[in-house]
């Protein structure tokens, strides 16, 4: 296991790897360079333009800026705003939490409520409640979070006249006002993943129930709960954690649109801030760090297929 | 610059009516003051960046030499220098040597400069700094030689020549002064502030909120009245407005009209500043391309806009602007000038293009960015309209704010386009960067000579009615040989805030220079 | 006891009024061919359909206890503990995710309620009893890390945990091969005579029924159609389909010229039952009567049913069932070849094939070792002439056949084929050999495109080939349809909506369509019923014949083997350990491992006891084979001398070749060393 | 004469076999009635909102650009059915036409993404090997981006425009297909039909087209409709964070942006267009689990 978790992680460095150095190219093959963006309006000089580029390090050929970077960023350093100044490394670390708090309470969220359901709609298969919960589920699917974000937010302050607390605030900080900042964008959020994951339980609940070796532990005369929870659960765990890997993806995608809508600041705003300002160093980073979530979240998901199934662990 | 300046987050406001009451009754000490915004800056360095949430959260913290009056009595767009730092100033008899007289003010306790007395060496500083760095700012102090610091109140800028507007400058938002060690590198500018002014910086989470705390040993006695001043980040309007009836804000900017008629019609306590706002639309047009090098053509096209039902059905309100932003208030043309001058008249634009060989009209593309936010890209969905209605078919390119701000407008690289400008402060500066044809704004290829010597004749000419004078006489000109870049209108911007809040007297310029004088009347 | 279902399934009846009974220590043996009911029967006993499933009428009498009438809540306390099930693939049937150990304790944890040391010594017991080793550590291991027969041990273990009073084995060794087959088998009788307990034996395979049963019921199409004693059922079945199916299995003894007898049609679906008796589709006695009238079960002896009107007696007709198969053989004797095999020419010859495939790991592919699936092997194959491959699973059989054609790259060895070399030659040569040599798959669904035509998946080799094209093509796939004894009309039709049979004639047809000369049929019959197996098996026969065909026939069912092939080569971990002639190799197997492997078969036929040699232990890794002679480590004659030295082939007697120490010069060195 | 009569015979029995063939897909089609009721129902509203689009012109009332300066974000009357926005464009037209450019963003990614990522998955999973690590390296690499940001950032460097927002959603489908693709094709590679099929000789090309690709049809068409109503979802996304389709075209997630500013005081705007959009994701969505279901041998039989 240990073998096997170095070989991923040095896996997932190419594959960050490869992401940076697409980000990177494509960031300054477009049009709109952040020079002229930050001097357009001064009536600078050629000199000063060609100044403030090499302040900024962006008159060295790409190949040499991406060695730097690159350099720079194994040693964990990111370089600094283009803007501002300021080290990436410090503007993601402040904004890093919000987006991880979000998708992680998003994930629990999810998982509270998918799972249940979905083994109720296994259990209950084919009958008017399975139904019932299938179409809401695919409901769930079909209802874009941004659309979800604006109706609870107007909807919560035209009837409770309430809305989350403004001015993020972290966990440590004030845990009772980070949590209702939180909660309904983290609502918004696990409702289209939970309806993945109800339908994943349900359909993998379904299969593993068919599987001969349940056939052997009701001959042994086990309860229907043991047989459904101890066993077809556990069995079926495989395919719901790999949803969940995947699905992490569109949830740190959702994370964007929630975070505009609910005033977080969270990492999702920072890039789509940055690429217009064309702030190099920090878009690569965030595209680098939420690459590197993602990775790292389905690493995780493999150590953990390991825990469920010993098939794996073993191999 | 115009760049992050978008139309929504102007929180500026000004005293319509009712102000007499609340000075009546004595201003109460304490309370905290939230105020909300779709946005906040990247840097708090104010010599780096001309964004307007930099310089509203430096005008909090910092002064400058001189500044703009702001009161109850005083209008919005009155630009009338008053001392700030500099306690008084002379002008020697040609105008161009300025002597500033420093008044006894200390900066913030902070490190490292730890409450210090300012002194001529931090003015001299800024300056030097300001020079310096490349940006707009640098341009405000072009026409100065020397500065020097007399002794150690007293600072001497020497000028190169005349220069009429140069005290207006100084007064502009970019001449925050700064302690000699921030400039000296012994503070982060970037992310924090130590100045002379009404509150202190404590704390500054980026794109979450900055706090305030009240500056004891402020210069003006007595001031300010807010213990704590919050300036905090909210991007979504339905939570600026959630925020406001749930009066966890004081007072929030970049409200649409339609929300804010809701708004008000459910909670008729509350007031609504209604300001002109201090830049305007304008339709610009790439003079070396065909047809818009005739001016008939860019005279059509200025009579198919229905410039009031847009600004009132857009924004709620407004009015026709002109060379020189209506803001700056006696220095642009008067209301009816400008409306005659730019008059609605489709059937007229018609008869023009037709004159001019288009009786069909033409295609053109009409580029517009979304980095200034919704509202100018639907004046340009107007516009389009209004185009088309004469028979100009121009379709609408959305253009990515990066491209847009550099590789398109700067590089006059489009047929027609429509945009905001920055925020002028100086009929020079709306003038002669735009329209001289080596403006460092002039991104429309606009080339006159007989403006051109105007443009710099009226900068020499000391005498401020005179120069009101020459400045109409070259907006006349102007709107009637050149029209290009086109003015559109100018709206109102209307601000609610919380019916306790008091003196509550904004001003066009940049940096909520009126924050002092605020109180809250409510226990 | 009587148990009696009916069982609906939306429907469907997939089990039609059965009644039959098991005393106390007795094993009754279910048999059947696939889909007649079998399964069904057994797990409705318990109550264990599926949930579209129930019994709809009669009743299950367990100690004059209706199961059919409890509760879930009852019948489930009865499971484990007095009735246990045993099923077929122990792959697939205990929850992976958990030890052994746990699994075995829940069992008797839902029963019996004792502390948890006991529970763990108990465990251990029962692994203890059915024979793994070093069950103390072995409860902790996960259900992958066994070998198949391990498995079916654990799930014995599990079976036993309560000491049920009856035990259901749903084909228990069927996923099994022989030499493990028989160990499993031994197993249960000790067990049996051990605790007394009853087994019900559901399986297909007569051999097992003849080795383990007291009484068997044959089923057919979900209805019972006899019962009787194992003895009397083999010495003189009573049901014509009772004795179809026993003359369409080879056997050992069965006369390779002799045609086998086989049972037109397939086993009917379970919408579309035929009227009166419902064998009388493919019942070669069938008259009027049977087809309206449903006979009723008669009573042919003390414990003997039998459901036809052949036995009525009343009836009239008399049976002569030897008269009737004798008519068949007179048809078709073969003519025998085999004497005249040696003048034949040389078709296919291989020389020292190997094949090792890489196991790969990390993000590189590094190379960590090898599968040596197949490793050197030497035979030839004269024209017209049939080689049956045998050996356990994993022994590199199909691996070989892969190689001869070509679809996988030898690591070593020569393969020459009609003289021509094919390793070495190039693609063009090497598609013009292909042409010659074609391969019937296991599994006739599978290797049949399901969105392909018969006539495009009989008419891509022709295409492939350039052989024929539009209406010639249509023409050839037709001939070959009629070859193989399909309609012509067939041609249209897509593979699902054939039986097995019929799909592994449209393999065939494919294969012949190249008219190659070689066939390498690949488990071609495995997949298939008894029945169905003989009619494939005759048409083989057929083919050969007429066309002169060879074939490398690769099977790990020894009966069919036999049967088909005139030489036999045996493999053991990707070597071949002895070739030679089919009646030598059953008469006179000389290799232990081929003795262990024959004597493992289960005859059908009751009254002989089997002299069982049991091979201890499982098939070593062929990643990390054992030293010197690959077979020591299970051999009962292995000494020192054989974990060091690998013996070689070598020619005992005219065609006899074997590779073992005990003959040859091992023997000298082995004396020596001793 | 017989040699026409020979000739003539081919045509007629190719005839035949694609009467077959065709009368499948209607026994197919006529299964799939039967069998999947919310399946039908969906494919049928699908093909409404298509029909919708394409004839847009002549069922929307008014022009979806048109600036009715008479009617600024009047409620739902007779006159205009979901009101009008705050440009006085008539809501119900605007939903109709953007039809047009969820149904186009749709097709458009959709297909090409099929099309390209069948190409890469099948080169990946047939060839294996050095080419299958390069190609699935790169392809992880596009995967380990979150789809949204992906598309943020891309959509957003190329500015706001249909076809970037269809750029930016292919390069995001393309890895998911080419994955599903390649796993079909190595799964395919090791059936038994092809090794059959090599062992007559056939070559690579072959068996890709006659064996691979008939074969992964099942779950491509299930990805597909899947995958649509993903994309519309995340057109719609990308016009609520302002860097989709520009205005002034009707795009419903643009409608949904804009109307995001008048959540108080014209509800309608936000409530038709999500509705619109929520309604033909379901659709899609639903499609999707009916082809599932009715595809998966396991549970249509
Ligand atoms: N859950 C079910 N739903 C519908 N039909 C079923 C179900 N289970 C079994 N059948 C049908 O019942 C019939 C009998 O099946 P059963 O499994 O008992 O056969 P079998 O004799 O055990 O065959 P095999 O030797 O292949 O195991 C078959 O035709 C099968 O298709
Ligand atoms: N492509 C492959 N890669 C790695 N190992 C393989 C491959 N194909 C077969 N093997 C291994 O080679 C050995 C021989 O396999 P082969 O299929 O030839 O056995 P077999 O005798 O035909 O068995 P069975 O009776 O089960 O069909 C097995 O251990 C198998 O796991
Ligand atoms: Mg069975
Ligand atoms: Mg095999």
């Amino acid at each position: 296991m240990g073998e096997y978790i170095v070989r991923r992680l040095i896996y997932g460095v190419l594959v960050l790897f490869i992401m940076v150095t697409f980000v990177f190219v494509v960031m300054r093959a477009v049009p709109g360079d952040v020079v002229t963006l930050q001097l357009a309006d001064s009536g600078a000089t050629e000199e000063q333009i060609q100044a403030l580029e090499t302040e900024l390090g962006l008159d060295k050929s790409m190949i040499a800026q991406l060695g730097d970077w690159l350099t720079g960023a194994f040693q964990g350093d990111l370089g600094n705003s283009l803007w501002s100044g300021l080290p990436v490394t410090e503007i993601i670390g402040d904004r890093l939490p919000v987006t991880l708090q979000l998708s992680l309470m998003s994930i629990v969220l999810a998982i509270l409520i998918g799972i249940p359901v979905g083994v109720i709609s296994a259990v209950k298969h084919n009958t008017f409640i399975d139904h019932l919960l299938r179409i809401t589920s695919v409901g769930g699917l079909s209802i874009p979070n941004f659309w979800l974000g604006l109706i609870l937010l107007t909807g919560f302050a035209l009837v409770f006249n309430w809305i989350p607390p403004l001015g993020y605030q972290s966990f440590i900080e004030n845990p009772v006002v980070n949590v209702q900042q939180m909660i309904l964008p983290a609502i918004c959020l696990a409702i289209t993943l939970s309806a993945s994951i109800v339908r994943m339980t349900r359909s993998a609940v379904l299969e593993v129930l068919h599987s001969d070796f349940i056939r052997t532990i009701r001959s042994k005369g086990a309860k229907e709960r043991v047989v459904i929870y101890k066993h077809a659960l556990r069995n079926s765990l495989v395919s719901v954690i790999t949803l969940i890997g995947l699905q992490v993806g569109y949830l740190l995608g959702g994370t964007v649109v929630l975070e505009s809508i609910f005033s977080l600041p969270g990492l999702g705003s920072l890039i789509f801030e940055t690429v217009s300002a064309r702030d190099y160093p920090v878009v690569q980073a965030s595209v680098l760090i939420f690459g590197a979530m993602f990775l790292l979240v389905n690493l995780f998901v493999d150590v953990m297929y390991g825990w469920v199934d010993p098939r794996i662990r073993n191999s | 610059s115009s760049s992050d300046s978008s139309t929504d987050s102007n929180a500026n406001s000004e005293a319509e009516s009712a102000n007499g009451e609340a000075n009546t009754s004595e201003p109460k000490y304490g309370g905290t003051f939230t105020m909300v915004t779709p946005a906040d800056p990247d840097t708090l360095d104010p010599h780096r960046q001309s964004s307007i949430y930099t310089h509203q959260m430096a005008g909090f913290v910092y002064n400058k030499l001189v500044t703009y009056e702001t009161g109850p009595d005083v209008d919005f767009t009155d630009y009338n220098v008053v001392p700030d730092l500099a306690e008084d100033w002379e002008i020697s008899e040609d105008g161009t040597v300025y002597t500033f007289y420093l008044r006894e003010a200390y900066w913030h306790d902070k490190e490292p400069v730890n409450g210090r007395q300012v002194n001529a060496e931090d003015v001299v500083a800024t300056m030097e700094r300001i020079i310096e760095l490349p940006g707009h700012q640098a341009a405000l102090l072009s026409e100065v030689e020397s500065i020097e610091a007399a002794d150690d109140t007293t600072v001497v800028f020497t000028l190169k020549q005349p220069f009429a507007p140069f005290l207006n400058f100084m007064a502009n938002h970019f001449m925050w002064i700064l302690p000699k060690e921030a400039i000296d590198g012994e503070v982060d500018l970037t992310t924090d502030a130590i100045g002379t002014g009404p509150f202190v910086l404590e704390k500054w989470d980026d794109n979450v909120q900055a706090t305030y705390s009240r500056n004891p040993n402020f210069f003006e006695e007595g001031k300010p009245y807010l213990d704590e001043l919050i300036y905090k980040v909210v991007p979504d309007q339905g939570a600026r407005i959630a925020a406001f009836r749930t009066e966890q804000a004081e007072v929030i900017g970049g409200i649409s009209p339609e929300e804010l008629d809701t708004l008000v019609k459910s909670n008729p306590d509350i007031t609504v500043r209604e300001v002109l706002f201090p830049t305007q639309e304008q339709v610009y047009v790439n003079m070396e391309r065909e047809p818009f090098n005739d001016l008939r053509v860019r005279k059509a096209i200025s009579m198919a806009i229905d410039r009031q039902s847009m600004v009132d059905s857009i924004y709620g309100g407004g009015e026709v602007s002109g060379p020189v932003n209506p803001s700056l208030g006696s220095w642009a043309l008067p209301l009816e000038e400008r409306e005659a001058l730019l008059p609605y008249d489709p059937e007229g634009a018609k008869e023009l293009l037709a004159e001019a060989g288009f009786p069909n009209g033409f295609d053109t593309t009409l580029i517009v960015t979304d980095g200034y936010g919704e509202q100018l890209v639907r004046v340009a969905q107007w516009i389009t309209e209004d185009l088309r209605n004469v028979g100009i078919n121009a379709e609408m390119e959305v253009v990515e704010y990066a491209t847009y701000f550099s590789e398109r407008w700067p590089k006059v690289d489009y047929d027609i386009g429509v945009g905001y400008q920055t925020y002028f402060q100086e009929p020079d500066e709306w003038l002669r960067t735009q329209m001289h044809s080596q403006g460092a704004r002039n991104w429309y290829n606009t080339k006159d000579s007989d403006l051109d010597e105007m443009l710099d004749d009226q900068r020499m000419i000391l005498d401020e009615n005179e120069r009101l004078e020459k400045v109409h006489e070259i907006q006349r000109y102007i709107l009637e040989n050149v029209l290009n870049p086109i003015p559109v209108s100018t709206y109102y911007v209307m601000t609610p805030h919380q019916q306790y809040v008091k003196n509550y007297e904004p001003h066009a310029s940049y940096g909520h220079i009126h924050m002092k004088n605020v109180w809250l009347d409510k226990e | 006891m009587t148990t009696v279902f009916q069982t609906r399934k939306g429907t469907v009846e997939a089990v039609n009024d059965i009644s039959f009974s098991i005393t106390k220590g007795e094993t009754v043996a279910i048999v059947g061919e696939s889909g007649s009911g079998k399964s069904v029967s057994a797990l409705s006993i318990l109550k264990l359909l599926e949930s579209n499933g129930k019994v709809s009428s009669g009743a299950i009498l367990f100690n004059d206890l209706n199961l059919a009438e409890l509760s879930n809540e009852e019948i489930r306390k009865i499971r484990g503990k007095d009735i246990a099930m045993v099923f077929q693939d122990p792959m697939s049937c205990l929850d992976p995710v958990y030890t052994i150990g746990d699994q075995i304790i829940e069992t008797i944890k839902i029963h019996e309620d004792l502390s948890k040391k006991e529970y763990v010594e108990r465990a251990i017991e029962l692994l203890r009893l059915v024979g793994l080793p070093d069950p103390e550590n072995r409860i902790h291991t996960y259900p992958h890390q066994l070998s198949g027969g391990q498995r079916q041990r654990v799930m014995i273990a599990i079976a036993l945990a309560c000491r049920p009073s009856l035990i259901i084995a749903d084909e228990p060794t069927t996923a099994l091969d022989v030499t493990v087959q028989a160990q499993i088998m031994e197993l249960l009788k000790d067990l049996q005579s051990k605790f007394e307990t009853s087994i019900l034996l559901v399986t297909h395979d007569l051999g097992v029924v003849a080795e383990m049963a007291d009484r068997v019921v044959v089923v057919y199409a979900g209805q019972v159609v006899e019962q009787s004693s194992v003895i009397e059922l083999f010495e003189n079945p009573q049901h014509p389909y009772t004795e179809a199916l026993m003359r369409s299995i080879p056997r050992i003894e069965t006369d390779r010229n002799q045609r086998l007898q086989t049972i037109k049609g397939n086993v009917p679906s379970l919408d579309d039952t035929p009227t009166g008796c419902r064998f009388h589709p493919r019942c070669q006695f069938a008259t009027e009567k049977c087809r309206v009238e449903e006979p009723p079960i008669f009573q042919v002896a003390d414990n003997r049913i039998s459901k036809c009107w052949l036995v009525d007696p009343d009836s009239d007709i008399e049976i002569s069932y030897p008269s009737a198969t004798k008519e068949k053989i007179d048809e078709d004797v073969y003519i025998d070849v085999s004497n005249r095999l040696e003048e034949k020419e040389l078709l296919l010859d291989v020389k020292g094939l190997k094949k090792h495939f890489p196991i790969t790991k990390g993000i590189l592919s590094r190379t960590v070792g090898h599968v040596q699936a197949v490793d050197g092997v030497s035979f030839h194959i004269r024209q017209g002439e049939t080689l049956g491959l045998v050996g356990e699973s994993g022994c590199g059989k199909s691996t070989v056949g892969r190689l001869i054609t070509g679809l996988i790259d030898s690591t070593d060895g020569e393969v020459s084929f009609d003289g021509n070399d094919l390793i070495s030659s190039n693609r063009k040569t090497m598609k013009d050999l292909r042409k010659r040599m074609q391969f019937v798959f296991q599994d006739p669904y599978s290797s049949l495109n399901p969105r392909m035509t018969v006539l495009d998946i009989i008419g891509e080799p022709l295409e492939v080939h350039g052989l024929a094209k539009g209406l010639d093509k249509q023409e050839r796939v037709g001939e070959l349809l009629e070859t193989v004894g399909l309609s012509k009309n067939d041609m249209n039709k897509f593979p699902h909506q054939f039986s097995g049979g019929q799909l592994q004639r449209i393999g065939i047809a494919r294969a012949l369509a190249t008219e190659p000369d070689l066939l390498i049929c690949d488990e071609a019959v495995s997949a298939l019923d008894v029945s169905v197996q003989a009619q494939i098996l005759n048409l083989l026969k057929d083919l050969q014949k007429k066309m002169g065909l060879s074939y490398l026939f690769i099977s790990h069912d020894l009966n069919v083997v036999k049967y088909i092939s005139d030489r036999i080569a045996v493999m053991y971990m990707g070597e071949i350990v002895e070739v030679t002639d089919s009646e030598t190799l059953f008469e006179n197997p000389m290799h232990p491992y081929s003795k262990a492997l024959i004597s493992a078969v289960p005859i059908p036929n009751p009254t002989i006891v089997p002299e069982r040699i049991i091979l201890e232990g499982e098939v070593p890794s062929p990643s990390n084979p054992p030293s010197g002679c690959k077979f020591h480590t299970r051999c009962p004659m292995a000494t020192e001398f054989c974990k060091q030295q690998k013996p070689v082939l070598r020619e005992l007697s005219s065609g006899h070749i074997v590779s073992c120490h005990l003959f040859g010069e091992g023997e000298e060195k082995w004396g020596n060393i001793l | 004469m017989s040699q026409v009569q020979i000739e003539s015979e081919i045509p007629i029995k190719k005839h035949l076999a694609t009467r077959t063939r065709l009368l499948r897909v209607k026994n197919q089609c006529i299964r799939f009635i039967s069998m999947q009721k919310i399946g039908v129902i969906s494919a049928l509203f699908i093909l409404l909102v298509i029909a919708v689009a394409i004839l847009a012109p002549v069922i929307a009332p008014y022009d979806p650009v048109a600036q009715n300066r008479e009617a600024f974000l009047s409620a739902p009357t007779m006159q205009h059915l979901m009101g009008t926005d705050d440009l006085g464009r008539d809501v119900f037209s605007r939903i109709i036409y953007g039809a047009r450019i969820s149904l186009l963003v749709g097709f458009a990614t959709v297909i090409i993404s099929i099309i390209l990522g069948t190409i890469i998955g099948m080169i990946s999973g047939f060839f294996g090997g050095i080419v299958d690590m390069v190609i699935q390296r790169i392809m992880d690499s596009i995967m380990a981006i979150p789809a949204l940001i992906l598309a943020l950032f891309i959509a957003a460097l190329l500015g706001p425009a249909v076809q970037n927002v269809i750029i930016a959603l292919v390069i995001i489908e393309i890895p998911r297909f080419a994955r599903i693709v390649r796993g079909e094709m190595m799964r395919i590679r090791e059936t038994n039909y092809v090794e059959a099929s090599r062992s007559v000789g056939a070559n690579s090309l072959r068996i890709i087209m006659k064996h691979g690709l008939p074969n992964m049809m099942a779950p491509i068409i299930v990805m597909a409709s899947l995958a649509f109503g993903q994309t519309i979802i995340a057109e719609a996304s990308l016009s609520f964070l302002g860097i989709g389709t520009p205005p002034p075209n009707s795009s419903w997630g643009l409608m949904l942006s804009n109307a995001s500013r008048y959540m108080e005081s014209a509800p309608w705007l936000v409530f038709f267009p999500g509705l619109a959009l929520s309604l033909l994701v379901l659709a899609f969505n639903l499609l999707g689990d009916a082809l599932r279901d009715f595809l998966d041998p396991k549970l249509s039989s």
